[in-house]
């Protein structure tokens, strides 16, 4: 399986443009800040709407401007890691977790509650409200919901900004198995060379473009 | 418990028409629901296909309205309360004044206002606009109105000595303690004040023809009498 | 303060028609509130200009309106009586509409405020996890927006307790079935020296709203707990 | 449709009553919004109570009221009346009044939720930034409110339009001083076939509030331009 | 001028327990996530009350809960670059920058907007929302209001952490230039290793502590 991008979207004065295919395994997408690597990830997940181009997922169209197509997010079963968090704030940290697990074909899961709190080290955390998380918890309780959720790519935008370097490790570990075992694509955001290194088996680099 | 008919009522006859209504559930008969309101409100839901048994208007138009429209029991109307309108003052104040051609109402008022219900839509405030025209003193006061939503308003105006003068019915003045009555408005002065009753097309309550009768009674009329209203 | 038995039906009534009321509005005024804060639609703002309505008239036009509309004569009143064999004119039933159309502007503003305050990027969040629109509307956005709820319920609850121009004008003023608390209080008011009725039953709409309020506080308060702001 | 010269007086009384009670009452609602929002202080459920009150109680009970306390007799009125040589009683003052006090309690609502929903942790950015208390209200917590501000001025506004009861029973129904759109509507009302008058006038207030809408919805589609949403 | 701090603070179950000297230099105050590293900024920074304890900074006392001093938080002159952004949505980004700026006196001004806007590279965004920036830019033009506010010390919780690689050398060449040319203290949250040997004069790790 294998995610097929290629989109084109002007906002304001700035033109994002993206043309990869990221296969099983981990694409590392780059770039310098602005040029448009969470916008990116917003179109493949259905969030944005591109103005031209095709988004598709092995084989499946998830969108394409000419043929009109464009599946609905929440069909389009990809578990988004979002650069700034959005937890569920009228929810506890379980169900924020579990919100996506529960609307997921049972054999869609591939992961579970108790494989993913222990990991991410968050079983202390789950009769919290999110309001009162500090920054890392509230990352790793979101990298969670999108692991739980029964996709079949990850989109994660900068995961593990601020996680500390200890569980950065444990949690880089877990990524890199789901990559090798699970052979689902994802898409990571990072600007840390170190995180890239270990984790890429491909790497795609935005470039700015001009109108 | 049963439920007796369903009488419309002006406002202004709420203590006599609650009076007249426990005499007769205390003959035995179902006690009638009694719905007070303004005469229009009641006429319109009667106009809209009310089921209502009987309506007590405070003024004739309303009645006629709904006579033209069919909506009256042929032969049960009757003009069955009168009613006289007097001018009224605070209890505390002083003031005497004679009501007849060109007398100083203006003048005695000073700077405050005469208070009576609004003389272009209630009843009473048409009754009294009437009346001061035939005194041949409503262009002098015609700017100097405090016009209320009803009788019992303007009333509450003197009461409270908001206006040092009002005109309202005797009925009214005659129930408070807070209020005097300085004068009586002649009944030649206005059209006569009178409240006609009358049988509803759609009433279906066997009792109203009864209450009806009742109300026209001699016994009701002593009721009436009591709260001040004039009979016929 | 003790109550008496009449005083006790009147407050059930009001009780049962503001309850009423305001229940049934509510699903509609939070499709009305989100049509408002998310829809695009041509006539979006005839619509909002509609809802505003009945703030907009004398409480009375509404009355009056719904009695065109509503009475057995009328083109919604006629159908409900002829299919359903149900009216609601002169019932408990037409005295919860009049407060429901009443209280209807102000819960939709309220709720349409509290959806638009809702960041709609977390509504994007639970899209990804797989929650279709509805889904979503049920787990997120309904349950962001209930400070707005709580706004309408309150706010449409009180002025339910306070409508008596629309309800008189509508449904008259019949013991038991549409003389609620401030029908009777307008009652009260009508009879020179029944300032202490008034004063009873004035006491009691206060007493009634205070224990609303303080119910809608104490769950909103609950609501709250631990999760107010938005998370990083 | 064209109007008559008296339609164009009321239409110009109803305009400045409106707003004066509106623009008036906008800063004593804000700080209630703000007080029933942000504040912790003993007694703070009785001023909620007490907001609500105008809601709660049938408009006539608000205008006796008011009548009590601002009339000449009243402690209110006689303070105004001998230190100001200030009535109110009988004038557009006493009108606008009336109105802002009826449409006080849903505009202190709206701007209270919409305080309610700002998020906290933006005003502690400020606040290292320098910013005062009192710097930080006019800067961050007043603009981010705006929406609840532009939702009170409209339910203010439509209220005020609207108001009928509060008004007529407080300063009477005056030419070119207190009769109001809502009140002319009213008088009309009372009067049998005056269905096309009711009908102008009640065209004429949907007219007013529309265009007020118009402009709050313009002024708040500029506001929101650019600018919806949190920040990371 | 340093900044002395020894405060603690229970929230929920959690006990934060800080005490440390920050003197003129960069302090790095690292430790695993969810330890309390952000909660000691706000209370160094006047938004969260200690339980106990005293912070001062060149012997002004911000806070001392034996003495009941608490200096408001717009009095302690401290830039706080928060960890979750908050720059006023209102505003456009010109205003956010300048909002301190205009509130501070003169002589304590100690950088212009010209220079700010040049080092972050955000000159093309000043007449921008902040509701459309990427998750960098709005990093950057929240480091610009802080360091625009004329502060006499500098509170950075992972200031860099969603900032490119090339753009983050660039700023902390001129956070090192600020460290050194004109003696703040600066308290510093990373969890980046790199960041903290190229940036640190000193470093402070908080530790978990039990009730
Ligand atoms: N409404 C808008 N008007 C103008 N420009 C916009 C608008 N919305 C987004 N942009 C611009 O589009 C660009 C792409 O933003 P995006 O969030 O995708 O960047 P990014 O690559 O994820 O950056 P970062 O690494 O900082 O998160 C940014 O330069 C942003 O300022
Ligand atoms: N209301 C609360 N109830 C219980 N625990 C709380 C509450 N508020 C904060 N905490 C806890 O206090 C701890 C300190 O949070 P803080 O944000 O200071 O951590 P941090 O060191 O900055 O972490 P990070 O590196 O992840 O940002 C966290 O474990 C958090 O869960
Ligand atoms: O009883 Mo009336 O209808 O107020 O004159
Ligand atoms: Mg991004
Ligand atoms: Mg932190």
């Amino acid at each position: 399986m294998s995610f097929d991008v290629d989109v084109k979207k002007t906002l304001g004065h700035h033109v994002v443009k993206a043309r990869f295919t990221a296969p099983a395994g981990l694409t590392v997408l780059s770039g310098p800040s602005g040029v448009g690597k969470t916008s990116v990830l917003n179109m493949m997940a259905g969030l944005l709407r591109p103005d031209e181009g095709r988004v598709s997922i092995g084989g499946d169209i998830l969108f394409d401007a000419r043929e009109a197509i464009d599946l609905p997010a929440h069909r389009r079963r990809l578990g988004y890691v979002f650069q700034d968090g959005r937890l569920f704030p009228h929810l506890r940290v379980r169900a924020n977790l579990l919100y996506g697990h529960r609307l997921a074909r049972p054999q869609y899961r591939w992961m579970s509650l108790e494989e993913v709190v222990s990991f991410l080290g968050i079983g202390h955390l789950l009769d919290r409200w999110p309001n009162g998380l500090s920054g890392g918890e509230a990352q790793r309780v979101a990298i969670g919901r999108a692991l739980l959720s029964g996709a079949r790519a990850l989109l994660l935008d900068e995961p593990l900004a601020s996680i500390d370097p200890a569980r950065r490790g444990e949690i880089m570990d877990v990524i890199l198995r789901i990559r090798d075992e699970l052979g689902l694509p994802i898409v990571y955001v990072t600007h840390d060379p170190a995180e890239a290194d270990r984790l890429a088996t491909r790497r795609v680099e935005i470039t700015p473009s001009s109108l | 418990r049963e439920r007796g008919p369903l009488v419309l009522a002006a406002a202004s006859l709420q203590e006599a028409l609650t009076a007249a209504a426990d005499a007769w559930a205390a003959e035995g008969h179902a006690p009638p629901l009694l719905s007070f309101a303004a005469s229009s409100a009641l006429a319109r839901q009667i106009e809209a296909g009310g089921p209502a048994d009987l309506f007590l208007s405070a003024d004739e138009p309303w009645m006629d309205a709904i006579t033209a429209k069919g909506l009256v029991r042929r032969g049960t109307r009757a003009s069955f309360l009168t009613n006289r309108l007097v001018l009224v003052a605070p209890a505390s104040s002083k003031g005497m004044l004679t009501i007849r051609r060109g007398f100083p109402l203006a003048r005695a008022l000073g700077a405050g206002r005469l208070a009576m219900a609004d003389p272009a839509s209630v009843p009473a405030g048409r009754y009294g606009k009437a009346a001061l025209a035939a005194m041949g003193v409503w262009p002098t006061l015609s700017n100097r109105i405090a016009a209320a939503e009803n009788v019992r308003a303007a009333l509450a105006m003197v009461e409270r000595r908001q206006a040092p003068y009002g005109i309202v019915y005797e009925t009214d003045a005659r129930a408070t303690r807070a209020v005097r009555i300085v004068g009586v408005f002649p009944d030649s002065s206005h059209p006569p004040i009178a409240y006609p009753l009358a049988l509803l097309t759609r009433s279906t309550h066997a009792e109203a023809e009864g209450f009806r009768r009742f109300l026209l009674s001699p016994k009701a009329k002593a009721i009436f009498h009591r709260y001040g209203f004039g009979a016929r | 303060m003790m109550l008496s038995a009449d005083e006790w039906d009147i407050v059930r009534l009001s009780l049962k028609v503001s309850l009423a009321a305001v229940l049934t509005t509510l699903p509609f005024a939070f499709a009305l509130g989100w049509l408002l804060a998310r829809g695009r639609f041509p006539g979006k703002l005839l619509l909002d200009a509609a809802v505003h309505l009945p703030l907009v008239l004398p409480p009375v036009v509404i009355g009056w309106l719904l009695l065109l509309a509503f009475g057995p004569a009328g083109p919604v009143g006629g159908l409900l009586e002829r299919w359903l064999g149900f009216t609601v004119m002169f019932r408990w039933t037409g005295a919860a509409i009049a407060a429901g159309i009443m209280a209807l502007p102000l819960m939709v503003r309220a709720i349409r405020l509290s959806i638009e305050a809702v960041d709609h990027r977390i509504e994007d969040a639970a899209r990804t996890l797989g929650a279709s629109p509805a889904y979503c509307f049920w787990t997120i956005l309904l349950p962001l927006s209930l400070p707005g709820v709580a706004t309408a319920f309150i706010l449409g609850f009180a002025r339910s307790i306070g409508e008596f121009g629309a309800t008189i004008t509508f449904v008259s003023n019949i013991p038991g079935e549409t003389r609620t608390l401030s029908i009777a209080i307008y009652s009260a008011l009508q009879i020179p020296g029944a300032d202490a009725a008034v004063w009873r039953l004035a006491l009691i709409s206060i007493g009634l709203s205070l224990g609303a309020l303080l119910i809608s506080e104490a769950l909103s308060r609950r609501l709250r707990s631990g999760r107010s702001g938005h998370v990083l």
